[in-house]
């Protein structure tokens, strides 16, 4: 089985995430298990739930959500990161992160890039 | 290395005006962007702005690029609104261009290529510089 | 031991594809993406045409390079994204030069 | 008069903010009147009320609250790459804000411009 | 630039563990720590993970260096708990070094200084590669 | 017209130093800060320092130089912050390249 974890450290306003989220789709296209993408520096910036970007614009965040419901993706947000990044992550029922991001840890990524075939950062 | 520009002060006019320097590539990161909001908030208040592109900057002046390509929104084509704005000096450093290869083939008109001592001269004509 | 390089970053502005470019082994390949693809026309990707003579293969997404007007050198295979997946998996590992 | 306008386009973890914070004390303590400081790209995250850097790391946002207490040093933020940055501008009582900033278009980069003898840019 | 590497795959240990190469300086932008808070918790974890500093990630590695001279938290000390982590394999890039007229002079101890092909063949030892 | 050029990024790291060499004129100075510290051993000052032969002023920030451990070369004085704002002042104009 071919197993693949993805690190995204780029934020959503930034074009290096649409060549991340075209990269992740090509491969669950292609039947690969994505075991989770996990987004760290300024890459958990995707997570935020009030960042709005103008709609003629590419809506990078839509799309990893848009990639979570269809296949169960796991996207990790790093709460040290986030919480550097004005991201709230100790609120239980929090406003500010998107749903479709799980606050993990740094121990997140071990278990990922422990499982994970091939470990690919973006 | 160029030799250092060598300017006399009393011939020249009172710098005024912005100069916005362009260092980046165009698709990767919004720095060409956000010149532009400015440049064009600077023309829209009737101020003096000018624009410079050197380095990796002058990318963004190659023609028949196509953001859309890679899903980007193509904010080069707001280049063409430079003259509305008023917006006439675009200056691009030669060397830059010649370090990539690249041909004068810009998607605007009316850019001035410029030796590295020109455009030192022409940034120096302004009162204050940006850079993205 | 093969190891597939992403060069995203544009060697005019920064010394990534310098370093890429000092660890690459024979049966490593190259992906130029995004800014990468200015890498086409830089000296260090002539000479390393030159220097591996074929046997490093050295890929660009195509329309990456479209898109920034970037002519694609016959030495340089054009690619899209679902032959990048492939490749990650035709080698042993991925290293992101960004 | 010397005036001084300030551009900051580097957020609050990155740590080239100090160099500008370093720079406008010591602008101040000179008796230059530094006129406006705008955050602007990156740099707006300094008005995000939200962030917390750990406790023994320099807290920029709190020096800048300071000189802005002190000074009454104008500290702007542009509000559409606050937008693009998850903080949100729209609410009349907004608590995403910290309260030093004030939140502005570009045209106040404009009117800065204008008005300083010297704009400089971190 | 440096002959490729050859490598005769049959005398090979499989490759295992994480590789973290380090290309950015200390001081201005948080990506030394976001790399050192990557390999501390692999340590905590017991996995395996070496790091590699090329360009200017040497920098991270020169003695005598005082982040608290421009208030910066020196998270460069940590560095000393490697040992404790069971980190053991750091590599460094001679050539890096030797483009910045650095001395092996670093303020951690067991620093192995590589040729570019032994660095190269160091990286290849490892299943993943991250790099900052 | 002067100019007053900060320096804030390793010439080993990015083209911004080469870039800000290039429209450098007589009356200009310049301040290392930041990473630029780490261009005190760069090639590039090397030739800048024979080549005007001190009609440049070059200066770098003591604190942010001995931060990382670079040493300060004579041809560049040693300067704190609050002579960065004088230099402002003495200058018509600033540029970073950062």
């Amino acid at each position: 089985m071919k197993t693949l974890a993805v690190v995204i450290t780029t934020p959503p306003y930034s074009h290096l995430t649409i060549t991340a989220l075209t990269y992740v789709e090509a491969a669950l296209e292609a039947g690969i298990n994505v075991i989770g993408v996990f987004f760290y520096q300024d890459g958990v910036m995707h997570a935020n739930e009030d960042i709005s970007i103008a709609s003629d614009e590419y809506q990078a965040i839509e799309h990893w959500q848009r990639l979570q419901q269809k296949y169960q993706l796991p996207l990790h947000i790093c709460i040290t990161a986030a919480e550097k990044r004005g991201i709230a992550c100790d609120a239980i029922d929090n406003e500010t992160i998107n749903k479709a991001f799980t606050v993990s840890g740094l121990g997140e990524l071990v278990e990922l890039t422990t499982k994970a075939s091939r470990l690919v950062q973006f | 290395m160029t030799v250092l520009n060598t300017q006399i002060a009393s011939t020249e006019l009172p710098a005024s005006g912005l100069a916005i320097i362009n260092s980046k590539a165009p698709f990767s990161s919004t720095h060409g962007k956000d010149a532009l909001d400015v440049a064009l908030i600077f023309g829209a208040f009737e101020q003096k702005v000018s624009l410079f592109f050197q380095g990796d900057g002058v990318y963004q002046l190659c023609a028949n690029q196509d953001g859309r390509l890679v899903s980007i929104k193509d904010y080069l084509k707001t280049f063409s609104a430079f003259e509305f704005y008023d917006i006439e000096d675009i200056y691009v450093c030669q060397q830059s261009l010649a370090n990539r290869q690249l041909a004068e083939d810009f998607h605007i008109d009316d850019v001035q290529v410029l030796s590295s001592i020109d455009f030192g001269t022409a940034l120096n004509r302004h009162q204050h510089v940006l850079r993205f | 031991m093969s190891t597939l390089h992403f060069v995203r970053q544009s060697a005019f502005a920064s010394n990534d594809f310098a370093q890429c470019l000092s660890v690459l082994a024979h049966q490593d390949s190259i992906v130029l993406m995004d800014d990468g693809c200015y890498n086409l026309k830089h000296s260090l990707m002539d000479s390393l045409i030159k220097r591996v003579d074929g046997s490093v293969n050295i890929n660009v997404i195509a329309s990456h390079a479209q898109a920034r007007a970037i002519e694609i050198i016959t030495a340089v295979n054009p690619i899209e994204m679902t032959d990048v997946v492939e490749l990650t998996f035709n080698h042993n590992k991925v290293i992101t030069w960004q």
